[in-house]
């Protein structure tokens, strides 16, 4: 059941997506039918805690799960022109994925210190790109490596570009990495928690400079984070996950003003708000994130949810429920319907 | 079905949570069904060094001129009924080559028997008994399962004895080289400056010295009155002496790391002596990379000893040992009249293989980062 | 970078003294000199030596001389650059390992290109076909390669060679070619016979490479900059051959300073069972029969060629390396 | 050896009268390869490179063919010797069955009738293999600037001793003959002379003057000897005068042989060519050798050596070979095309087992190892029988180590069997009588001392399948309640226990039975712990002190000496009388155990190319023998 949010044509539409990684204990199910759908120049915030699988659910998206895991199910409809490519159903390998990623989607890593390699200047990295989608020449590609670096703000381009990512400061390494997305002007950015290995201040440029980047280049970004801030920042519209499964959806006002799953809630109510009167105590999630071979049975959130309702959420897992033209949750508390076993 | 995985899921999940670190390495472990495999070959090899003469048929340096140079005698169990028996020979020179020649004598058996009396040994210095695995239901005939040397002796009970002396120099030499590397590399790592540069050069020195003029050097000196047994002990020691200094390297190297990590800087500022963090903070960290180490190195030594046994360095016969064995191989002439006397370099080859699988599926096990 | 080479390089003569007095101690540590090992072998066949001659021959070879005397009569021939002379072959000793060099350090470096070219595919091969057949069968070579004493896969060559097919694959040529001049035929017939000493001396460095060099890779096949590498749209094997590899190939590389003392040694064991004309045996006669200066000059540039071995090492992974070039 | 003496010397005559015609009535021939060398004027024509008397050689099977290379093997520069038995390059030699002695580069010889004066006839026209004369000033060099040269000769060798210890005299008489006088009956000199060919490395009695003078101080200014010798790293001029005088080190040394080398010893093939100016011809006038090469191939390794020669690498091969290697060499033949035959060793025993009856370390253990009885018990208790079948593949005989049957100098059956049949009991018997009765818990004999009886056997695995021997032989005697404990040694370290007395028991070889009286005998106690096994140091130390130090050997052993020196000053009868005595002692009193003998343990194995010919199929086979030198080799050849 696509939810529909605008007008436009999506350029990007996930479509029940599920993820499994067949492990010798059993197997884990990171993504289990996740729904949203992506439009030109829009940001999308996907948020959860560590695990959810927020970032395997991107991964999919370029192709790039590792083994054992792999896409189970499920649809990542992307458009090209007036058609919709299926990459779900492209081998990891295949020339159209290859040709797509870099080019068309880009990906922002997690930690920049260890997203590129130690051995190779900064800059051949990112000329290296430009050579293979763009076919510029080298001496093309490293001038365009230059000025893509003053784009993104690093200072002495010209000498930075032939550092090496363990010379620059984590705030520089982001930009860098920023700058080798961008490189081949995308359609579609994925940043996959791009502040997160870095101080504060750095952080809020960082997340400038991307909104300007988005304004400049027109992309659309995926932007993955645990940190609700960032996404009332960032983001045009939220998707909420939890253990692999989509909590609730919604444009970033609707979601932040009238939450309605009570994870959602709970996620609210711990971050630090002006509202906030000064040392109060942040209620935290009561319990713990379960491991992932222990998935609970019924709504994953149940154990957790102050609002369960035994028997229901203990033992039907709900299914996610348009509740407005753009918002949908899947809680029984909101109205979802139980989900086939 | 869901519900099923849920509940394995939860039991497992109980579990992981008391686990400690050495069931989780035991669980990782056993994962690794040829690791797990190999685990039990070493485990019957011990059992082997712990009381070879149960497993053999005989004395390994009977000698009978007349029983040289017979092939392997296959085992049979079935003869009508569970009856095992090998088939009998009859050998005889052959008058223009010199050559004993074997044949199986069809019209004769050699009945055998499992839990039979035997010759008499002690057990570990404890007891003495005559019970044997295996051997002819007549205690005067002599059986060949792995056929004979030149001498007429048994290669089967030879090899049993052979694994016995093999196994233990790689244990014992590997167990001090252990000692030796942890504690010099340890002090290296630990201390550091002037220590360690001391202890490095002295790594790099002894790494730098070819072996085989060190070992000839040293066996040479040792003492002329010792018996092989004495002599097998020492080597022992020569190859723990030459072996630490790998894994010295690695212990220090270890030790500079977890130097900065956080937990051994508290242990620091809460007042603990240094041998207590050494002891109780930092060895707990890379005990099981160094047991899966040792394991590694084991075979490293029984191939060392193989090697110098079969230059004629090392263990000397009447002692036994795999590389002494060997030594009848190192003829090629012998081995085209008898090439069953390589069957001794299988028997390296297996328990080397092993060991190597066991090392890996430790090393695999202990490794925290491992998935 | 230039300042740590020096450094290193200015402790070297310092390095080598200590190792020449550690040589000589170790081959003289034997009992007996070489005139009694010289006395042992003549007994063989009978001898008709005496006592007087053989003190005489000790008393003109400086055989009588204490220890310390001995040695230092040996260092100052090796500070005027001159090895002494072999007491058995009576010829100064470079030229005795002179005349071996050229063999040794052409099988060697046989050997080391056969594992390097098997073992560095091989591994990466293994490393990003995990768990697939090839990755399976390339391990279990390994495991037997790795556990294959190398003396005792040259005898079942050798015995093979002679059992089924009734030639002896001993030496490095035909018996027509040893002494004959170099031409193309002595050539391609020391290419025929080369290769399997290679590969038998190849064969443990070649599994254990493998097995390195697949662990190497497993490990950075799994960091985050392989992932960055192939969201920028690279062709697998190009992306594997340019970032991972290249990592995992680094300690690999800091090893290849070890091979230096070995392409002048020879391997000794398998070179004796073969009858290969290397330093090898040459090293081994002379401990045995303590023909002690020939010995202690193969032991020295051994020990010499260690230390620059080690030397090497560390500059070829500092070129590998950027992170370790900057740290110098 | 008056008769071996007369002999040669009328054999020498008979073949100089027969030679002498031979070359007046046939004109000579050669090798094609030399034949085109004489018609480039490279050389002169055979007839006068040849002596006028030639040394005619009879062949065994024909006439040869030329042409062809000896492929042999050897195992490095220690292995000199095998250069020296192929060659035989001697004034004499020893003959094929090795019971006489024929003149070979000399053309005879003939002794005064007492003996102290030795008359030596050169070949006149005989050339060294540059072309230059051989005349008796090459001898005399030898022997004023070599043997009487303190430098070069710190010691004189026995055999150019005169009684009183000074040197013999050498006096040339004319260009072609020397006399050697002695103040002593010098009856074994030709014995001694026909192994004077520089053996060992050490030096022959005559040597190329017109070459050699260059290298020495008494014909070269010393600065340039000093700084010859320091270009070639020696450290003395002495040095370097002993590798120029080697033929094997040096191949610029002329030499009288048949083969001269143009390789060296030291390098990876020795290789040996055809010498224009050989002096001997066979019975048509060809000019020896047949053959025209001779290569050395250097092994490291004497297992891969004896895989070569089964693979049929080499032409004729009999050094180094093993014996346990017979059956698969036999079986062989064929693939291999070569045939193997077997001389059996002149050597009375082939693994004996030497006691050190002067041991001190442990005076109880001393005590037995001096003991005649105890020895004589350890004798009854070995199983001789098991040792031949699976050490000697059956071959060879039980016996103690005294010479040969075929040998004049055999004792008798009784000493030779003496105390070598297999007989548990009695050695008990003779080992309770003895008073070690007591025994411990694992059945080992009690000393006076109350210890255990334990007995180490040194060996050496270099030369043979002794190991086995002496594991055999410790099993046997541990069955009589005498622990024995194998110890396998190096070499070298072995050799120096020996010397400084520190073993108990050993085992080698009697591999020069035959000959009691000349070279390092093995059985004079003052020949010392070289060359005497272990049968007690301190004997040769009290021996060769005059008494002062070590221990007074007993009667028997001192008797032996006093054989030995009689031997050397008496005729051929006394000589064989002496022998026999010598040997009745060495059986009767168990000085060595033998255990097996005659086999063709040492060097007996011999694979011959089917191709090659002129092998004689039983030879003398010993080291004073040269075989096979004495085989005559410069008569091979190779059929085409």
């Amino acid at each position: 059941m696509p939810l529909t949010h605008t007008a436009t044509e999506p350029l990007l539409s996930v479509r029940g997506l599920h993820v499994a990684f067949r492990m010798d204990e059993g197997t884990v199910h990171a993504v289990d039918g996740v729904s949203f759908d992506v439009h030109p120049g829009q940001v999308v915030g996907i948020v959860g805690e560590s695990g959810c699988g927020k970032s395997v659910t991107t991964r999919a998206v370029l192709q790039l799960i590792d083994p054992p895991g792999r896409i189970a199910g499920g649809e990542i409809l992307y458009r090209q022109g007036d058609a919709f490519i299926d990459l779900a159903r492209q081998s990891p390998r295949s020339r159209l994925m290859r040709d797509l990623r870099g080019a068309d989607i880009a990906l922002i890593p997690q930690e920049p210190m260890a997203a590129f390699s130690p051995v190779h200047t900064v800059g051949a990295q990112i000329v290296e790109a430009l050579m293979l989608h763009e076919r510029l020449s080298r001496n093309a590609a490293r001038d365009r490596t230059v000025e893509l670096f003053r784009d993104v703000g690093i200072s002495m381009a010209e000498t930075r570009i032939d550092a090496y990512s363990w010379q620059l400061s984590g705030g520089l390494r982001q930009r860098a990495m920023i700058a080798m997305a961008l490189s081949c002007k995308p359609r579609l950015l994925i940043a996959d928690e791009p502040t997160t290995a870095i101080d504060v201040t750095t952080q809020a440029q960082i997340l400038a400079l991307l909104r300007d980047l988005k304004q400049k280049y027109q992309t659309a970004i995926i932007f993955i984070t645990h940190d609700l801030g960032v996404i009332a920042q960032m983001a045009n519209f939220v998707v909420v996950m939890y253990l692999g499964r989509v909590m609730e959806e919604g444009p970033v006002d609707d979601i932040f003003h009238a939450p309605k799953h009570p994870y959602t809630k709970a996620l609210l109510r711990s971050i630090p708000s002006l509202q906030t009167e000064a040392r109060t105590v942040l209620p935290a999630i009561s319990g713990t994130l379960p491991h992932p071979f222990n998935r609970p049975s019924g709504c994953p959130f149940h154990p957790r949810c102050t609002d369960m309702v035994p028997g229901r959420c203990t033992t039907l897992v709900p299914a996610l429920r348009a509740l407005g033209p753009r918002q949908a949750v899947s809680c029984f508390l909101h109205g979802s319907e139980a989900e086939p076993a | 079905m869901q519900l099923d995985a849920t509940v394995a899921a939860g039991a497992v999940e109980e579990r992981i949570a008391v686990a400690s670190n050495w069931t989780l390495i035991w669980w990782r472990f056993r994962r690794h069904r040829l690791a797990l495999f190999s685990a039990g070959v070493l485990i019957c090899l011990y059992i082997v060094v712990l009381c070879p003469d149960f497993f053999a048929t005989q004395d390994p340096q009977q000698t009978d001129a007349r029983q040289a140079f017979i092939p392997t005698q296959p085992l049979h169990l079935f003869d009508g009924g569970w009856n095992p028996w090998v088939p009998a020979i009859v050998g005889k020179r052959n008058p223009i080559t010199l050559r004993m020649e074997w044949t199986t004598d069809p019209s004769r058996k050699t009945h055998i028997e499992f839990f039979t009396h035997g010759q008499p040994y002690r057990v570990l210095g404890l007891f003495t008994t005559s019970i044997h695995l295996i051997g002819a239901t007549d205690p005067a005939q002599r059986i060949f399962l792995l056929g004979s040397d030149r001498l007429g002796r048994d290669q089967w009970s030879r090899i049993m004895h052979g694994t016995q002396t093999s196994m233990t120099v790689g244990l014992v030499a590997v167990t001090l080289s252990v000692i030796l590397g942890v504690v010099l590399g340890g002090i290296s790592g630990y201390f550091g400056g002037i220590i360690d540069q001391v202890i490095q050069r002295l790594i790099e020195l002894l790494q730098s010295v070819p072996t085989i003029p060190v070992w000839l050097a040293l066996s040479a000196a040792l003492p002329r009155d010792w018996t092989p047994t004495q002599v097998f002990l020492a080597i022992t020691v020569i190859l723990s002496l030459v072996g630490w200094t790998t894994l010295g390297r690695e212990v220090r190297g270890r030790f500079l790391a977890l130097r900065e990590e956080d937990f051994v800087l508290a242990a620091r500022l809460a007042g603990c002596g240094r041998m207590r963090i050494i002891l109780r903070h930092m060895m707990p960290t890379f005990l099981s990379h160094i047991i899966a180490t040792s394991s590694l190195a084991i075979p490293v030594a029984i191939i060392s000893e193989t090697s110098l046994s079969f230059l004629g360095l090392g263990i000397r016969p009447p002692a036994i040992s795999w590389g002494v064995l060997l030594q009848e191989a190192q003829n090629i002439q012998t081995l085209a009249l008898a090439p069953w006397l390589l069957i001794p370099g299988l028997v390296v080859i297996v328990a080397v293989l092993a060991f190597n699988l066991v090392g890996d599926g430790l090393r695999d096990a202990s490794d925290p980062y491992s998935h | 970078m230039t300042r740590y080479i020096t450094h290193r390089l200015l402790l070297l003569p310092l390095l080598l003294l200590v190792y020449s007095f550690v040589i000589f101690v170790i081959i003289q540590a034997p009992p007996g000199d070489f005139l009694t090992s010289y006395v042992a072998t003549l007994s063989a066949s009978g001898t008709s030596i005496s006592a007087e001659q053989i003190q005489a021959l000790r008393h003109q070879y400086g055989l009588d001389q204490p220890f310390v005397v001995q040695y230092l009569y040996w260092l100052r021939e090796l500070l005027h650059g001159n090895f002494g002379l072999s007491l058995e072959y009576r010829r100064p000793n470079a030229d005795l390992i002179g005349e071996q060099l050229g063999l040794t350090v052409a099988l060697a470096v046989m050997s080391f290109v056969l594992t390097w070219i098997i073992a560095v595919p091989a591994g990466i091969y293994s490393a990003t076909h995990q768990r697939s057949v090839v990755d399976h069968v390339l391990t279990v070579i390994n495991y037997i390669g790795v556990a294959t004493p190398n003396f005792m896969l040259a005898l079942i060559l050798m015995w093979i060679a002679f059992a089924y097919f009734g030639i002896s694959i001993t030496g490095l040529y035909s018996p027509e070619y040893t002494d004959a001049p170099w031409s193309m035929a002595k050539f391609v017939n020391l290419l025929e016979h080369i290769w399997l000493p290679a590969l038998v001396i190849g064969i443990a460095g070649t599994a254990r490479l493998t097995r390195i060099m697949r662990a190497n890779l497993l490990d950075e096949l799994n960091k985050p900059y392989v992932v960055t590498a192939r969201a920028k749209g690279l062709r697998e094997w190009r992306l594997v051959l340019r970032y991972p590899a290249r990592l995992a190939l680094n300690p690999l590389v800091s090893t290849i300073g070890w091979y230096l003392p070995q392409l002048f040694s020879g391997s000794l064991i398998v070179a004796t069972v073969m009858n290969l004309p290397n330093i090898g045996p040459l090293l081994l006669r002379a401990l045995i029969n303590q023909d002690m200066y020939l010995a202690g000059a193969i032991l020295l540039i051994y020990s010499f060629l260690t230390i620059v071995g080690t030397l090497l090492s560390d500059i070829a992974l500092a070129m590998m390396d950027p992170r370790i070039r900057m740290g110098m | 050896m008056s008769r071996l003496a007369q002999v040669a010397a009328l054999s020498a005559f008979l073949f100089a009268v027969f030679a002498f015609q031979a070359g007046a009535q046939s004109k000579f021939h050669e090798a094609p390869a030399l034949a085109e060398q004489v018609k480039a004027g490279k050389l002169p024509p055979v007839e006068q490179r040849l002596p006028e008397q030639p040394l005619v050689v009879p062949v065994v099977e024909k006439i040869g063919e030329y042409g062809g290379i000896w492929r042999r093997a050897f195992l490095g520069p220690a292995d000199a010797n095998n250069y020296v038995r192929v060659v035989y390059d001697g004034l004499f030699r020893f003959t094929p069955d090795g019971a006489d002695i024929e003149p070979k580069i000399a053309l005879g010889a003939k002794a005064s009738a007492d003996y102290k004066i030795w008359t030596i006839q050169l070949r006149k026209g005989a050339r060294w293999s540059d072309g230059e004369a051989f005349t008796v000033d090459d001898i005399l060099f030898w022997y004023s600037n070599v043997l009487l040269n303190k430098d070069l000769m710190p010691t004189l060798p026995s055999w150019t001793r005169n009684s009183d210890g000074s040197a013999m005299k050498v006096e040339k008489l004319d260009d072609y003959t020397v006399q050697f006088t002695y103040d002593r009956p010098a009856t074994l000199f030709l014995s001694e002379i026909a192994n004077q060919d520089g053996p060992d490395q050490t030096l022959a009695m005559f040597l190329p003057a017109h070459y050699l003078k260059r290298f020495h101080p008494a014909f070269a200014p010393k600065d340039e000897l000093d700084r010859m010798a320091q270009a070639a790293s020696f450290k003395s001029w002495t040095e370097l005068f002993n590798a120029k005088a080697a033929p094997a080190q040096d191949p610029d040394r002329p030499t009288m042989a048949a083969w001269i080398p143009i390789t060296r010893v030291s390098d990876q093939v020795f290789t040996l060519k055809r010498n224009p100016f050989y002096i001997g011809v066979d019975k048509e006038g060809n000019q020896l050798p047949y053959i025209d090469e001779l290569r050395f191939t250097y092994f490291a390794d004497q297992q891969a050596l004896n895989l070569a020669a089964i693979a049929g690498d080499f032409d004729m091969q009999e050094r180094h070979i093993q014996m346990t290697n017979y059956p698969v060499l036999k079986e062989q033949e064929k693939n291999g095309k070569y045939r193997v035959i077997i001389w059996p060793t002149f050597g009375g025993s082939d693994a004996v087992i030497a006691f050190n009856s002067t041991y001190t370390a442990d005076p109880a253990i001393g005590k037995l190892l001096a003991t005649k009885e105890f020895r004589i018990a350890l004798s009854y208790a070995i199983n001789r029988d098991e040792i031949k079948e699976s050490v000697f593949l059956g071959l060879g005989e039980a016996r103690q180590p005294v010479a040969a049957p075929w040998h004049p100098y055999f004792p008798g059956k009784e000493w030779a069997t003496k105390y070598t049949e297999f007989d548990r009991n009695k050695a008990n018997q003779i080992l309770d009588a003895l008073g070690l009765i007591k025994r411990d818990p694992q059945g080992i004999r009690l000393m006076e001392n109350g210890k255990p009886a334990t007995i180490e056997i040194s060996v050496v695995p270099a030369f043979g399948a002794w190991p086995d021997v002496a594991q055999l032989v410790a099993k046997d005697w541990g069955a009589v309640g005498i622990r024995t404990i194998v110890q396998i040694r190096e070499r070298a370290l072995h050799f120096s226990m020996r010397t400084s007395n520190q073993l108990m028991t050993e085992i080698w070889n009697e591999d020069t039975t035959a000959f009691p009286f000349t070279g390092g005998s093995k059985f004079d106690p003052r020949n010392g712990p070289l060359q005497q096994l272990t049968v007690g140091p301190l004997y040769y130390r009290w021996l060769t002190s005059g008494g002062k130090e070590g221990v007074e050997p007993p009667e028997p052993q001192k008797r032996i000496t006093q054989l030995v020196d009689a031997a050397r000053s008496t005729g051929r009868d006394g000589q064989i009388k002496a022998a026999q005595e010598l040997y009745r002692i060495w059986a009767d009193d168990v000085y060595e155990i033998g255990t097996i003998g005659l086999t063709p343990m040492v060097q007996g194995v011999v694979v011959i190319n089917s191709k090659m010919h002129n092998v004689p199929t039983t030879l003398g086979n010993d080291w004073p023998l040269r075989s096979p030198g004495n085989a005559r080799t410069e008569q091979f050849f190779f059929a085409k």
